[in-house]
């Protein structure tokens, strides 16, 4: 299996997702033989095998669900091993790179990998992508792990430091994404890197100190065009809402708590956000404890979409710019 | 100056508890014991430190991080990961803290010993651990006045969120400006906030002009909880009347019920208590009847378009109301019937967003986390159709 | 009548303002004899006087609303002499400073004193705003405008440059306010006008050099717990809305047009606002041509919140810092 | 290599135009006639000057701004606030711009000597001033490739924001991941953005997989427009298939009815129309009934939710689909039914925000405006309930 394809059965040795609910999700290998356990029992690996994925499985005490190891899932259940890169950004870059089938790109530092599987996915099986990493333990388990999401034929990976060594590369790329400590110090090996004809370049910096010093760099560089983005996903739980009518003909002295008595009666709205949900009903799969309440078959039940309390308000700065083609450049 | 009788808030890091400063009254705090009393006639803001069960004010130095700029060539390039990086388990750690006679500088430097990763770290890292644990285990909280700006912090930060309806502290400025709430007013006030949005105002008010505390039964149980930390001179609340809500839209006839309790009344104390009733419900008619109501503020746990039918009418004309509610429903029912009768004018539905951000030379970025729920307002000018 | 209470009937001089719809509102002083000529004909002066504020007035060839003039009102019709703070930053920095009855304030500059209607609402009858701009013309028409608004017994408007003069106070204000093009300039000044006690402080700048600066010299004469926030409102308008069903029983072929057929017919969600709306119907006094749909007594209609388009995204930075009680300073 | 017959867009500012590239073919832009002729084999993204009717590459200079400090030393204290600071009227303005032979610098330079207040500005506003004109009145353009993104803007700039459903590029480029489209995929898309989201998917889909485009009768008329711009090789657009919405969910049905005509078709033009409608009506086939469907892309004008009830039950397990609308209350409807059915897990409903920064030294800062419509998303992952 592979995580640039869409796949349709479980064969031994791929990686795949177990998902338990939106924020916990675990990779694991396939192995004959082995077992795993969750928090709703065990499962034998050998039950996984020739099953479609997206099935329920069946653990002694619950249930859930194998899913197929994308880029996506990979990013919210990968082990980090650095702060990643989220698939908001993700997607911007991606676009922004103008990144499609055939697309040649140069990553640096490889990280966790989490944006290179989606690089892959977008340029293969045509393009290649070129990942450059200056820690020597991270780009060797990222290139194991390409190895194993059976991603390696697009992909590269390079165990090297490009702010003192450059890429190594002339003309060769369509795009190169960056995120460094010091971005500004590989742009002008990036410029070489990019193709004769030009192309775009990104780099993801959570300061905006860097923002400042790249973007400076960029332009004395005679990169054009150059701008700088923040984007954010805000997500939204759909409750059932019923605010109760408050009864101007009740005697309120006489109900009970005087005043405080529906304290816990009213905001269905936030219930599952901020108290735990009991053990017990946690025992089945059942997605809707995380983020939505159970949506029942009754027509007459109102629902409004809610953000989620507290979210990601920050995750870094996206500086794009164009390289025009070399040839016209004034030197 | 702090003074007996006030409520404090300690503060460390991300908590915050709030007590009230009695003398010679040992209490635990995180794992410490320590009394009040060094505080009286101490000043607020500072930081202190307990020792021997006492607080002690502690110098604020200058924030290290503002004059100390990252270093971004040394770098963690051969960091190796591991998970047991700390080679003291939880449980161990847990018995140093029990220990009487330790202090948290010596937990500190234990944890450093035993940290396997601490010396290939970089210098800023190894202050930022040092930083952290520092919060963590000494003894030292920022002492601060209960304000409403200190108390929508605290009840945000802590898990007392839904007891203030998840007010920010943004929207709750936003209610008290655009309700156009300030001296010489006649304030209407409905509210499930703990007396958050109460204790606004009545500051805001601050004895020159009315506050209506509208509550079921117009008890005060559920709104006094703020007024007290905040610990109002007299003045303040002499003009806070807690009104029954289910008595706001018959007001006559509730007088008049009044009157005949009173008339058939033997008992002195039961007496007092109608003739109180009374006077508050007059108080409360005279305003209402005469549309001398200037500032109307909902923001409470009950579907808020029957209650604002029934309270708009006792409003001036060009005068301001604000409506709070989790979700945007609840108002858009509202908006409508305000259109419909033509009550209302310049009636806004809005959302609010506040983002903090971390200032430090090179280190200068928006905080990673926030609160996206901050609630919507509608807002709204009283118009006459006369 | 006075911009900081609550009036009930318009009187001659009185500044008020003339409500067309949401962004268009007009501040005039009423003077007997005088004629108004707005875009729906014109009125008198003297229908004016005596008539409640909140009332709808006949004009030639339409109505328009006579509102009093208040903060919030003067802040979305004032005349614009400088960049002004909106009311969203004004409730921070009003409750951040910890303004009440009774505050002492310092502010500078006084720009077009949108704040400063504002921050003397909240301090009146007890407390007393010192306002200082260093531009001559502009001071003299804030004060002014104070006078005009029968406010001045609550503000002191200095024409004095704070940066290089220092604002020549000690030990008096409970909370400074700066919006400066170099706010750390001041600083050192703002914290010997604040009082023996302590008080807070407030800097709004547009950009983040600036916000760098002023935390740093904030830091080093002992401010504590200082912080930056941005905070934006937005506002959302209120529309009908009706998505069609697509008809999979239809001969789409014979419907007209082939699958442009409903481009218009669907999205009632964007009309208001991109299409302006015709001058017949702008004729009358109708808010809701301006953003909301006009609400009909049908109860089925289904109406959705939706945010208005291009909204301010970015107004300020504002930071905010404490002083500490005075005396127990280490020197 | 600019070449003929591909599309480029003219940008200046804020404004955005696209023309076809035709030789020897004059028309105006703005105030300039002028030839596309001495494009061909320049590159694209350079700016171009209008001289003689031709358009001239103009080397880009380094941005000036990023090079200069603001002064915040001199200041505009002095400046008095006059409104008829520039002397010409606009008439006045408007006539000069007539002028057959009159220069875009001139223009600028008539307008500063009429300038009241250009000499008591600050060097950096004159700068400003001077910049803003410049962008006005010369007839500099960028010429762009439309590629997605380009286009995107273009859309979101002009006034066409409704043309595309206020399709945002974040939100567009988060339907292209959430969705999981790449090559090897068997992609539907329904949309009514003319195009936009057509076309990003046949670029990321690039001929290794199928594309089928549903649409009312199957008309690619509505789509069309940005595929055009785009000039795709012909391997791009081989597979993809226009096929009619309102017969997506009675395939056999319909195939049956094709079947019947072409067997009493008498005429070759009639017949292989049919023929050609039979065979994409078995393409389709084929994927919908084998359950081929690896994602599935909802943006149209209609209510999503019985359109997705059709569609769902044609995609695999495991594969992803996304569904936009500028509303929360049609995904809610979505949400439901999904819920209900338990035909999907990870079901989230989303919105997006994009702000802009003005980077500069001593400048920086968020940009002032924000578009805050990006739409709402519902995204989620089929599973199998066998």
């Amino acid at each position: 299996m592979s995580f640039c394809k869409t796949n349709d059965t479980i064969k031994e040795g791929d990686t795949v997702i177990i998902y338990f609910s939106f924020n916990q999700l675990q990779p694991i290998k396939v192995k004959r033989g082995s077992n795993h356990h969750t928090k709703y029992g065990s499962f034998k690996h050998a039950d996984l095998i020739g099953k479609k994925y997206g099935s329920r499985i069946q653990c002694t005490q619950g249930t859930v669900i194998v899913l197929q190891g994308s880029p996506e899932m990979w990013t919210i259940s990968l082990p980090h091993r650095t702060q990643i890169i989220y698939t908001p950004n993700i997607s911007v870059i991606t676009m922004q790179l103008d990144l499609k089938p055939g697309s040649i790109v140069i990553e640096s530092g490889t990280g966790s990998a989490s944006l290179s599987h989606a690089l892959i996915r977008t340029i293969f099986p045509t393009g290649h992508l070129h990942t450059f990493e200056f820690h020597l333990q991270r780009s060797e388990t990222a290139r194991k792990e390409f190895k194993e999401h059976d991603v390696s034929d697009y992909v590269t990976v390079y165990h090297r430091d490009v702010c003192s060594d450059g890429f190594g590369k002339e003309d060769l790329a369509d795009a190169v994404f960056l995120d460094l400590p010091s971005p500004w110090k590989a742009i002008e090996s990036a410029k070489t890197a990019i193709k004769r004809e030009g192309g775009r370049i990104c780099s993801f910096s959570p300061c905006i100190e860097q923002v400042q010093k790249t973007s400076l760099e960029l332009a004395r560089l005679g990169f054009v065009n150059i701008f700088t983005v923040e984007s954010l996903r805000r997500v939204l739980s759909i409750k059932k809402y019923d605010l109760p009518d408050f009864d101007f003909n009740m005697d309120w002295l006489k109900y009970k708590g005087n005043g405080q008595e529906n304290e816990n009666q009213n905001d269905q709205i936030d219930k599952n956000e901020e108290k735990p949900v009991p053990k017990k009903i946690k025992k089945n799969f059942n997605e809707s404890d995380d983020s939505d309440d159970e949506v029942d078959g009754s027509t007459d039940a109102t629902y409004t979409a809610k953000p989620i309390n507290i979210q990601p308000g920050h995750t870094g700065f996206l500086t794009f710019a164009t390289l025009l083609h070399k040839d016209f450049h004034k030197v | 100056m702090i003074k007996e009788g006030d409520y404090v808030i300690f503060k460390k890091t991300d908590t915050m508890k709030i007590f009230p400063v009695k003398l010679n009254k040992p209490f635990m705090i995180d794992r410490f014991k320590t009394k009040l009393d060094n505080l009286v006639n101490k000043p607020f803001g500072y930081k202190y430190e307990i020792k021997d069960q006492q607080l002690h004010l502690v110098q604020n130095t200058l924030s290290d991080d503002m004059n100390k700029v990252a270093i971004f060539d040394k770098d963690n390039r051969n960091l190796v990961d591991k998970s047991a990086n700390q080679k003291l388990s939880h449980d161990e750690i847990e018995k140093l803290k029990q220990l009487e006679d330790i202090s948290g500088t010596e937990i500190i430097d234990r944890l450093i010993e035993n940290s396997a990763s601490f010396s290939q770290k970089t210098e800023y890292s190894q202050e930022k651990y040092i930083k952290k644990k520092k919060e963590k285990y000494l003894a030292v909280f920022e002492i601060l006045k209960p304000t409403i700006r200190t108390l929508s912090e605290y009840y945000i930060l802590g898990n007392h969120k839904r007891k203030v309806l998840n007010m920010r502290m943004d929207t709750l400025a936003q209610i008290l400006t655009y309700s156009n709430v300030a001296a010489y007013r006649n304030v209407v006030v409905l509210e499930s906030c703990k007396g958050l949005i109460l204790a606004s105002v009545v500051e805001r008010v601050a004895g020159f002009g009315n506050v209506i505390n509208l509550s079921p039964n117009g008890s005060h149980i559920s709104t006094k909880e703020i007024l007290d930390y905040m610990n109002f001179p007299p003045e303040y609340t002499q003009n806070l009347y807690n009104f029954p809500l289910e008595r706001s839209d018959k007001l006559d006839e509730y007088i008049e019920e009044l009157n005949k309790k009173l008339a058939i009344a033997t008992d002195d104390t039961f007496r007092d208590k109608q003739t109180k009733k009374l006077e508050l419900a007059h108080k409360v008619n005279e305003i209402f009847k005469t549309k001398k109501v200037d500032c109307l503020i909902i923001a409470s746990k009950f579907r808020p378009s029957p209650i604002l039918e029934k309270l708009i009418d006792s409003m001036a004309p060009n005068r301001n109301f604000v409506i709070y509610s989790l979700i945007q429903e609840p108002l858009i029912e509202c908006h409508s019937f305000l259109k419909r009768t033509q009550k209302a004018i310049h009636i806004e539905l809005s959302d609010s967003w506040l983002r903090e951000y971390q200032v430090l030379p090179e280190r200068t970025h928006p905080k990673n986390n926030m609160d996206c729920c901050g609630g919507y307002l509608l807002t709204g000018i009283t118009v006459t159709n006369e």
